[in-house]
């Protein structure tokens, strides 16, 4: 892991090596963040950089570091759901559906028919919801400010259907040991599929908008690029991995839900449009793509729908027996996995969360030197971290 | 940032492109001018009408409370604080709307809300439903000591005509 | 000098005029920075009530929308960046973990119980994350307390 | 029982641990699976001397690192590998375990050299439980700042009382009042109280 090191070593020997020059050179230190409208929250990063060129980015996370694993510790099994919710506020959903699955596979817990096929449908809404934010912030982080009206106006349908199901906008607790909370109605269906077909011209919208932009690829194309043995062996998952290369994609690799009854692709970062493989357009165009699959998944999960119970059977107080376990899904932002230790107590004996984010965030000193801070920029925003995850 | 050797109709190339990127981005943004609808809610006049099962501001009926603490003991942040004494014996034991009986007094109902997570996890437990979530979400306060809400005092037993439905 | 009718009308324009534009600083730190940015976007639109200029700089803003969970590492900056922006100078704490410590507050060992052990808070709003109808009536809360204010008065009668 | 890998079982496992003792010496390797009443998943227990080679062993075969985690057991600490194969051809994953007695000083090789992953999860796991890794390139805490006193994650953990002059825990935001209100009141006179609560029909 020495690579940023040996670089500015280097670097640093150039410099002084300059013939004919006998100035001494040195890095200037610039501190972007906490608070930084380009870092998507309150990461901080130590740049050294020399003129304009990044020579050696050292982050520093922790500014929202919330103590979620102690309180884990002292809260019991349904308790635990709302501060699920808050690691990746952007798409709690998800994480909410990880710890759910988590906490049934100790306990045995089958969960109904129609509660699995409603969490399907509502993940892969909150997929949606989650690249459209991804989308929009980084179009905000480029220099273009209409996109991102656009993907908020998108978003709030989303977040208007989630808060007719479970009453709250962005933090839902919605998902529960055993099943959901409240059943979709006739009305909730028939708007997600009035969604969806409203959806699908604004996708190419902004495709053509956006994605087809001249500006924008020149400002994304080429720049991070992340080779697939990198994003291997810094564990990368989700769209920053596919982004390199990688079909590697937890819904087909190892269905959970009826992943495997549904038909989808997994969109691979392939150089569309004359980009590098593993570039920031690639890890942004992975997304898009992912869109238009997560449609497709609600479409046809929208048929497997059946009337029956929403709420499997569980026990008032959940005790879980002794054991461990290790649970991962496939999370907007990556794979997002759990490690539940249990001593048959009614609260966890320590809860793990691996977050994608905070992978991801480790990247950044690998794929900064020799980037202008602008396309420095352009990295963390195609990466989408969102720091509650990260620092936990 | 390509590796791209500039011809000279490359250069031309790419002015155009990018001419024709931009109107293309500037003709979408302009066709919201006309033909699109406002999505603004004008909030202070106009509100959105907000789902049954919306979660804002916690309002205990604390007459149909019967001090079972299972909302206190459901709460994940520990932000409900209630204590009861038991009715003394020679005292008939009042029932509430649904007809449970009232075996304790209440004698505190306190809810900080500047704690609360709204979570839900409080409502659904609630046996006799007197814990509800209402559709109040404008208490904005000057002081946090404000926030913490006493259901006993009598203002806020007032409020209850206000909230409860019948 | 004495208080009397021009003073008073002056006081009310200078406040009807701080009140209306009050210029947020762009400081998001957990889940309320998302619904402060919706708030910000087309469906609430703060510029209605001149305060959608989110600024990237302290320096230029008056209003900091506290969104979110303050850390301890984090709250020394909160105090520096409140440092840094020029009077008259305003802070509204957004949601719980603002207020109070939110859900953090029992076992969060790294987690400031409330932003105003570091920095002077005019309102707070409540909400976990609030609604940005909530934030928007935390906004009208705040600008009612400005219209109260005699800059004025408070400089010249006053201290004199 | 059920095992943790997703596509092989228990055979796995054994042909891994036969693998890993073959290969690397002293490493000990044996299996933990959940007993009788246990769920969960199974896992690989080796000899914390042993955990770089162990790794370098296992590097050929599982190309990412997940996540190390810890889990503080009172008597002894125990630090959790989680490393997978990234093919969707092949995909695989393994838990290893390992085991330190040492609560004082407990110590590790670290494996930032086979996985660039290692380098940060590492430094959470020294922030959090206080395992500290030997040729570690940037060994310092990452969550917590660096002035930061003790390892929360420990269960005997108890948290410092001031923080560069900030109260981590002031008296007057714990709401010490409303929790002990029950043994003040009943203390005093519980007639009153109950007159009072009855004259509002409770």
């Amino acid at each position: 892991m020495q690579t940023w090191d040996m670089d500015l070593e280097e670097l640093k020997e150039e410099e002084t090596s300059l013939p004919g020059s006998k100035l001494k050179t040195e890095l200037l230190t610039v501190n972007m963040g906490p608070q930084h409208p380009a870092t998507h929250g309150v990461l901080r990063v130590e740049i050294k950089t020399d003129s304009e060129v990044v020579a050696q980015a050292i982050p520093h996370i922790g500014y929202l570091h919330r103590c979620m694993e102690k309180h884990c510790e002292a809260i019991d099994y349904r308790g635990i759901l709302p501060f699920v919710d808050r690691l990746d506020y952007l798409a709690s959903m998800s994480q909410e559906l990880t710890y759910s699955m988590a906490v049934e596979k100790m306990l045995g817990t089958e969960v109904p028919r129609r509660a699995t096929v409603i969490r399907m449908i509502i993940s892969e809404m909150q997929r949606i919801a989650s690249h459209l934010m991804a989308f929009g912030t980084y179009a905000l982080d480029l220099g273009a400010f209409s996109p991102f009206l656009y993907a908020f106006d998108e978003r709030e349908k989303i977040l208007t259907l989630f808060e007719d199901i479970s009453g709250a906008r962005l933090l839902y607790n919605y998902f529960w040991i055993g099943g959901v909370w409240n059943d979709l109605t006739d009305k909730n269906v028939e708007y997600i599929k009035e969604f969806l077909d409203n959806f699908e011209p604004e996708l190419v919208k902004y495709d053509r908008l956006v994605s087809q932009n001249r500006i924008f690829q020149e400002r994304t194309m080429g720049v991070g690029t992340l080779s697939l043995a990198d994003a291997h062996s810094f564990g990368a998952t989700g769209p920053v991995l596919r982004g390199s290369g990688s079909a590697w994609d937890l819904r087909k690799v190892d269905p959970y839900l009826f992943y495997n009854e549904v038909e989808f692709d997994v969109p691979v970062g392939e150089g569309q449009r004359g980009s590098e493989i593993g570039d920031c357009y690639n890890r942004y165009y992975v997304r898009m793509l992912e869109m238009v699959e997560s449609v497709k998944i609600i479409r046809q999960s929208l048929k497997l729908l059946e009337p029956g119970p929403t709420l499997g059977k569980v026990s008032k107080v959940i005790k879980i027996p002794k054991g461990e376990t290790y649970t991962r899904t496939e999370c907007p932002r990556g794979e997002l996995g759990i490690h539940l230790v249990s001593h048959g107590e009614k609260t966890p004996y320590r809860l793990k969360v691996k977050s994608p984010c905070f992978t991801h965030t480790s990247i950044l000193p690998h794929i900064a030197p020799g980037q202008m801070i602008a396309d420095f920029v352009a990295s963390i925003g195609s990466i989408d971290i969102v720091l509650g995850e990260v620092d936990r | 940032m390509r590796d791209e050797r500039l011809t000279f109709f490359g250069y031309f190339r790419n002015i155009y492109t990018a001419v024709k990127s931009s109107l293309i981005g500037m003709w979408i943004t302009f066709r919201y001018v006309w033909g699109k609808k406002p999505v603004t809610v004008e909030y202070p006049e106009v509100r959105d009408v907000l789902p049954d099962n919306t979660r804002s501001r916690l309002y205990n009926d604390a007459l149909n409370c019967i001090s079972c603490n299972l909302c206190a003991i459901s709460c994940p942040v520990d932000c409900i604080y209630i204590s009861s004494v038991p009715r003394p014996k020679d005292l008939e034991v009042p029932k509430c709307d649904d007809g449970t009986p009232k075996r304790q007094v209440l004698t505190q109902y306190v809810i900080d809300t500047a704690l609360c997570c709204y979570c839900g996890l409080c409502t659904v437990v609630c046996p006799t439903e007197c814990l509800t979530h209402t559709d109040d979400y404008e208490y904005s306060q000057y002081m946090v000591e404000d926030m913490k809400y006493d259901y006993l005092t009598d203002d806020l037993i007032a409020w209850r005509d206000r909230i409860v439905k019948t | 000098m004495q208080d009397g009718i021009v003073l008073t009308k002056v006081d009310e324009l200078l406040s009807w005029g701080r009140k209306n534009s009050l210029w947020p600083m762009t400081f998001g730190l957990a889940c309320c920075a998302i619904e402060m940015m919706a708030t910000g976007a087309s469906k609430y639109d703060l510029e209605r009530f001149g305060c959608g200029a989110f600024m990237a700089t302290p320096r230029r803003a008056d209003l900091m929308i506290v969104a979110g969970t303050v850390t301890l590492k984090m709250a020394t900056r909160v105090k520096i960046l409140w440092e840094q922006m020029p009077e008259p100078k305003y802070v509204i704490s957004m949601g719980s973990c603002a207020n109070k410590g939110g859900p953090y507050w029992q076992h969060g060992y790294h987690v400031l119980k409330g932003v105003d052990e570091v920095v002077p808070v005019d309102v707070y709003v409540p909400g976990c994350p609030p609604r940005p109808e909530a934030l928007i009536e935390g906004l009208m809360v705040l600008q009612k307390k400005i219209a109260n204010e005699r800059i004025l008065h408070e400089k010249w009668v006053r201290n004199v | 029982m059920k095992e943790y890998c997703m596509r092989s079982g228990l055979e796995m496992y054994n042909d891994l641990i036969s693998s890993i003792n073959s290969a690397v010496t002293n490493a000990n390797a044996s299996l933990i699976s959940p007993g009788e009443e246990e769920v969960g998943d199974s896992s690989v227990l080796v000899n914390p001397e042993s955990i770089f080679e162990v790794m370098s062993f296992l590097k050929p075969l599982y190309n990412g690192l997940q996540v190390i985690s810890g889990v503080d057991y009172t008597e002894y600490i125990e630090v959790c590998y989680f490393l997978a194969h990234f093919d969707p051809e092949n995909p695989k994953d393994v838990m290893i375990k390992t085991r330190l007695k040492d609560r004082q000083d407990p110590r590790l090789n670290s494996i930032s050299s086979l996985y660039l992953a290692a380098n940060w999860q590492e430094r959470e796991c020294y922030d959090m439980l206080g395992v500290s890794f030997n040729n570690h390139p940037d060994h310092r805490r990452i969550l917590c700042p660096d002035d930061w006193e003790g390892f929360p994650l420990r269960r005997d953990y108890k948290v410092q009382e001031v923080y560069r002059g900030m109260k981590v825990n002031p008296e007057n935001k714990m709401n010490r009042d409303d929790q002990l209100f029950e043994d003040n009141k009943q203390k005093g006179n519980e007639a009153d109280l109950i007159a009072w609560a009855l004259s509002k029909g409770l």
